[in-house]
């Protein structure tokens, strides 16, 4: 039990902004009243909800492929020695699961949603998850390249395909789904790809991209899924994708969606040479248009490694950089490409690419439909968010990291016109509250009462990415999890999944097709439920998901 | 006797870790390995759950598990710089607690992919 | 073979190509076998770098391989067209004069093949789960193999932290063995040292290596009588399904209480910071 | 300055890790501070003077005697001052250099000199394997300076070096000069197989023949100028390399072709009668 007296509390959740206000925990949940336990003099201190990643890769395949390609940059990051009760890690481009915890509860952050998983690679997925220490965890199978899927929706048997992919979401331990590159992925195992919603997919006669899109958002809405279909839409990183994801957008009228790494699909011009931001154009059909959520997937200069099951992305990317390149592909459903990756201030595409990112959480108004990310760790390492908000904060900071631009990104980009700054509330918004209302836990990034008791306590700094890079006290369920950058304890946190409604008759059904496809059992390829630690089963409620 | 029929079993002899194995086996001994090739027989007939074998040996001598269990944490526990090694015929549970050990040991750990 | 939309003629829709220093069985499975001169596949796929780019190589400077620029040459044609190529590779190629460079060779050639096509590479793995033990620890560790916690957090380097150099020049005092037989299979003195040494082994076996150890613990055999996961060599993870119920404790049980009575002594490392940024 | 000297007085069962002894750090130490630094026997933390006598302090001149072996990372990073050591060393001796000179009198392990930036190396007795190279995963070895072994070394000298020079007095192994990006080997004795395998840029040069790899190209004879303007520089370390054209004529070889690469390798071949 606790208390936490005299802090000022920003709760966009319950429309609390910056009130002087006394909070109570009592078993990991905010209560009305308790008399008892520690009491934490917060005074002068603001209080958050702690951070909501709504898109981020750390676990599965990928991640772990990336890990094992960049020795050299283990060494040179920060290791976590081990204690008699905690893990040793070790963090930069790509962290291990322990360090994973503790860097990301070390900045406030508490839930984090692993964003791209093959239904093949799920088990595998589960069992890192399960090694990352503090934070609960949620993860979102890839659907939209599943060739069973795609045959159906050739076939024209939507109702079918519909159970199929509930039957998937549950055989993953999921908690919703995931489409990248819907199509091109597909293409891309015959080394094609599908840029446009009206491109040929290989193989198909009938579906296009739009198609499966379309298609996808509406079964996810009608299994009642809370987070809406997470789509990484075609053509990414490309010059002048922006008509792609607008056409995306479209398309999507009258479904719910969440654009995952905005940034990455708001480039006009015709190539490398000429390509500039269209984020205010982007921004303002987003503006108008509230079925849909995003995150910004930001950049930021310095090293990274890229991962994406967006293989065509990856192989252009390796091709432009000469540096390594790692490709996996898993068996039927998908597959991946990873490249260590440099964004330098003075190469003008990643300058235009660094705005771009800032420009969409800037002009975007409604901070409840636009997240922090930075689709960890494709744009930056999720560490880095800090200094993100130091630029979405500061416009006079902006101003001195655009001063460093190469001179012809004048006509470029928007940013150097925008004055907006963000204000603590809307912060807390774009990494807490906004992000878990999207992914449908009500009972996260809210300091209501009977809520998780999930945050964070910062002092009061000028300068903001120190504010936000070294909390005062960070609490998970209630419990201190970092004492002024000490990791005081590092529990398990939960997993959450959902479990739609499908057909009873769906394995009779897919058998079949499965085994012509697959070389693994059937029998074998569901993840079974123990292997889920501390899991937590959301409801699914069709009339619900609309809202 | 009735032999117990296991399918969908997996097969670890290779890399391959094929799944689709039928096996059909009694109290101690699998007689049957359907679907499994020729060295996947081989693996799945030769093991029994025979006492075969002590249940430990401390320097060649019959000891219990329990006794084997602590000089063997004794002998990593003293050691300036021991050595785990090995994880290859054993289960993910297994290595996960092999390299938990590791870690909390100071040791140096290795896999058959170094050889 | 499996057959599929795209492939329906299942094994008459596929191309396999073997290469290898002797015609094996294999070879009769294979539609066309190239034999290499021993001691020479790494000057092999180097030269296929070479003339997909189409850098010229001599035919005197391709016959050093055994082979001809004419094979080479079809070679790469059947490479191109295929719609989606794969190259195994085993312990002949990785374990061999040039080791981890020979199979560097073939990643390489696979990932400059898709500038053409699609391809992949993927390592044949000789023993059961050694999958697992690589991912395992990449999660767990950052690296595959080859790690060291001496100084508290993991670092990593084969040749200097794999095991048989450190066997053979004596660089640890305690060994802990399970799942791997070193005493049939290493180089001498490193079974020397292990002799030397406390070893302790856990396997299903009284193994070679359980008689020159100190303790030995019989374990259930995995997969057939204790549960768990295994991980095929493409990194899918499998479920087992024990089909005995051995006398034995499995492995995982054996590990977990070792490492709990290590954890009841006092800890050997005090006073060290959470967290540090400039490593050895 | 008098130097600091340490003796080996115990053995190490296990490795010992010793980056402590450097010259860097040791300028501005009491004798006291000197023995009180923490070297790491296997994992178990000990005092310095557990395992050296020690006599001096407060210099930037370091010499050592006995069998070091299994001391490792001696003089990692140093940026001035010298190591002079009497004895066989361990693995990563002057790794990450940045300046000052290291002779050791005896045999070294692997990976001396590994992605030094500058400052000199000379050891007048054998290497081990990775001399001068990058380690795994890192896209340069080394950057600069100078390594001198006078015996052999082992294979992979100067792994993706992209600056600096290695002398190698005996013969090389396998993978000599590999995935070179610039820079200079001098391969005294020749090498066994695989030399300037994926190399960039840079030149190898030997006085003996060499097996190539089957992508290198012929290209041309010559006696370049740069040749006799190293040799001049080479001097001082009591060696020369052969440019009269009377004696002989370096034949040029391209590649690696695979890559495709620009690097260089030099083979020595002397007139018969020269």
């Amino acid at each position: 039990m606790l208390r936490i007296i005299g802090g000022t509390v920003y709760d966009p959740a319950n429309g609390i902004n910056g009130e002087v206000k006394d909070l109570y925990v009592a078993d990991g949940r905010f209560v009305s009243k308790t008399e008892e336990g520690q009491t934490i003099d917060a005074t002068g201190m603001v209080i958050f909800p702690g951070g909501v990643d709504v898109h981020t890769h750390v676990a599965g395949g990928s991640i772990n492929f990336a890990r094992a390609m960049t020795p050299e940059d283990h060494r040179r990051t920060q290791a976590f020695i081990r204690t008699k009760t905690r893990r040793s890690g070790l963090g930069g481009m790509a962290p291990t699961t322990f360090a994973t915890g503790y860097l990301y509860a070390g900045m406030g952050w508490t839930t984090v949603n692993e964003a791209a998983v093959p239904v093949l690679s799920a088990r595998h997925t589960h069992e890192e998850l399960r090694d990352i220490p503090i934070l609960d965890k949620s993860s979102l199978v890839l659907m939209a390249n599943n060739e069973i899927i795609l045959d159906l929706l050739e076939d024209g048997e939507d109702e079918r395909a519909k159970h199929i992919l509930a039957w998937h979401i549950w055989a993953a331990k999921s908690y919703g789904v995931k489409a990248v590159n819907p199509g091109g992925v597909a293409s891309w195992k015959w080394g094609k790809d599908a840029k446009h919603l009206s491109s040929k997919i290989e193989g198909y006669d009938h579906i296009t991209p739009g198609v499966i899109i379309n298609k996808l958002a509406k079964m996810v809405d009608s299994l009642g899924i809370p987070h809406p279909l997470h789509l990484h839409c075609n053509n990414l990183g490309a010059p002048g994708n922006v008509e792609t994801t607008l056409e995306t957008m479209r398309h999507l009228e009258g479904s719910r969606a969440h654009f995952a790494h905005l940034q990455y699909h708001a480039y006009g011009g015709d190539d490398w040479g000429t390509m500039k931001s269209e984020a205010a154009q982007l921004a303002e059909y987003f503006n108008a248009h509230p079925n849909m959520t995003t995150d910004a997937g930001a950049v930021l200069f310095g090293d990274t490694v890229t991962i994406t099951a967006d293989g065509p992305w990856q192989h252009l990317l390796y091709k432009l950089t000469g540096r390594k390149w790692g490709n996996l592909d898993v068996e039927n459903e998908t597959g991946c490409g990873i490249v260590p990756y440099t964004y330098r201030p003075s190469n003008l595409v990643n300058a235009v690419q660094w705005a771009v990112g800032l420009e969409l959480l800037l002009l975007i108004n409604d901070p409840w439909r636009v997240f922090l990310s930075t689709d960890h760790p494709n744009g930056a390492c999720f560490w880095r968010y800090p200094e993100i908000i130091q630029l979405l904060m500061c416009a006079d900071f902006r101003n001195d990291c655009m001063a460093k631009l190469p001179p012809e990104i004048k006509n470029r980009i928007t940013l150097p016109e925008i004055n907006r700054e963000y204000t603590l509330y809307e912060i807390a918004t774009i990494t807490s509250a906004g992000p878990a209302k999207a992914l449908g836990l009500p009972h996260k990034g809210n300091l209501g009462i009977g809520k998780d008791a999930d945050f964070v306590i910062y002092h009061h700094d000028k300068d903001i990415a120190r504010m936000f890079g070294h909390p005062r006290y960070v609490f998970k369920g209630g419990e201190i999890v970092i004492d002024d950058g000490e990791i005081r304890e590092a529990p398990q946190g939960r997993e959450y999944l959902i479990k739609p409604s499908y057909d009873p008759n769906t394995d009779d059904f897919l058998k079949p097709l499965f085994e012509d496809r697959y070389c693994m059992s059937f029998e074998n390829y569901p993840v079974e439920m123990e292997r889920i630690e501390h899991a937590q089963i959301q409801n699914c409620d069709a009339t619900d998901a609309t809202n | 006797m009735e032999l117990k029929v296991i399918e969908n079993a997996t097969c670890t002899f290779c890399g391959c870790v094929c799944d689709d194995i039928e096996l059909h086996a009694d109290d101690v001994r699998i007689h049957q390995a359907k679907r499994a090739c020729v060295l996947g027989k081989a693996w799945f007939l030769n093991h029994t759950a025979e006492h075969k074998y002590p249940d430990a040996l401390i320097d060649g001598q019959p000891a219990t598990l329990e006794e084997a269990i602590q000089v063997a944490a004794d002998h990593l526990y003293q050691a300036d710089m021991p050595l785990v090694y090995g994880m290859s015929n054993t289960t993910c549970e297994a290595q996960r607690e092999c390299v938990e050990m590791a870690d909390l040991l100071g040791a140096l750990l290795d896999s058959h992919t170094s050889l | 073979m499996q057959k599929s939309k795209f492939l329906p003629r299942g094994r008459k829709d596929r191309t396999v190509v073997l290469v290898d220093i002797r015609e094996t069985k294999s070879a009769k499975a294979a539609d066309l076998f190239l034999q290499v001169r021993p001691g020479k596949d790494f000057e092999m796929l180097t030269i296929l770098r070479a003339m997909i780019k189409g850098e010229h190589v001599t035919d005197d400077q391709v016959a050093e391989t055994g082979l001809t620029t004419d094979v080479l040459q079809d070679l790469i044609e059947r490479m191109k067209k295929a719609k989606f190529g794969v190259m195994f590779f085993g312990m002949g190629l990785s374990m061999t004069r040039g080791k981890h460079m020979n199979a560097a060779a073939l990643l390489t050639l696979a990932a400059e093949m898709n500038a053409f096509t699609k391809f992949v590479a993927m390592p044949m793995r000789g023993h059961g789960n050694v999958t697992g033990a690589d991912v395992i620890m990449r999660w767990q560790t950052g690296y595959p193999f080859g790690i060291s916690f001496n100084r508290g957090y993991p670092r990593y380097n084969p040749g200097e932290f794999s095991t048989v150099d450190i066997l053979v020049r004596g660089d640890t005092d305690c060994a802990f063995i399970i799942g791997a037989d070193p005493g049939a299979t290493m180089p001498r003195p490193a079974i020397e040292h292990l002799a030397k040494v406390p070893t302790i082994v856990l396997d299903p076996h009284v193994t070679h290596t359980s008689r020159l150890s100190r303790v030995h613990i019989t374990t259930a055999p995995a997969g057939i009588a204790a549960p768990g996961t295994g991980y095929r060599m493409d990194e899918v993870p499998m479920p087992l399904r024990p089909a005995l119920n051995s006398p034995y404790p499995s492995d995982e049980e054996v590990i977990r209480r070792i490492k709990e009575a290590i954890a009841e002594k006092p800890d050997w490392m005090t006073d060290q910071p959470q967290m540090i940024f400039s490593q050895v | 300055m008098k130097p600091i000297t340490l003796k080996l007085k115990r053995e190490p069962t296990v490795t010992l890790e010793a980056e402590v002894i450097c010259p860097d750090g040791f300028a501005e130490m009491s004798h006291e501070q000197i023995a009180a630094s923490v070297v790491y026997h296997g994992k178990r933390q000990v005092r310095l003077d557990e395992f050296f006598d020690i006599e001096g302090e407060r210099s930037e001149h370091l010499v050592l005697h006995g069998s070091l072996q299994r001391v490792r990372h001696l003089g990692r990073g140093m940026s001035c001052g010298s190591m002079t050591i009497h004895g066989d060393v361990g693995m990563h001796l002057g790794a990450l250099m940045k300046g000052g000179q290291i002779e050791v009198f005896g045999n070294v392990s692997d990976w001396i000199g590994a992605e030094m930036s500058a400052g000199e190396i000379h050891v007048h007795g054998s290497a081990g394997q990775q001399v001068g190279a990058a380690y795994r995963g890192s896209l340069a070895g080394m950057r600069g300076g100078l390594i001198v072994i006078d015996g052999s070394a082992g294979i992979e000298v100067g792994m993706r070096m992209r600056k600096g020079t290695i002398i190698i007095g005996g013969p090389a192994k396998d993978f000599a000069g590999l995935q070179m990006k610039g820079g200079t080997i001098i391969l005294r004795d020749g090498a066994e197989i695989r030399t300037g395998a994926w190399m960039h840029r840079g030149t190898i040069i030997s006085l003996k023949p060499l097996a190539l790899m089957p992508t290198f190209a012929e290209s041309g004879q010559y006696n370049p100028t740069f040749v006799s303007v190293f040799s001049r520089l080479l001097r001082r370390h009591g060696f020369e390399l052969p440019n009269d054209p009377a004696k002989g004529v370096y034949q040029r070889y391209a590649g690696d072709r695979s890559v495709p690469g620009k690097g260089e390798i030099l083979i020595w071949k002397g007139h018969p009668e020269g």
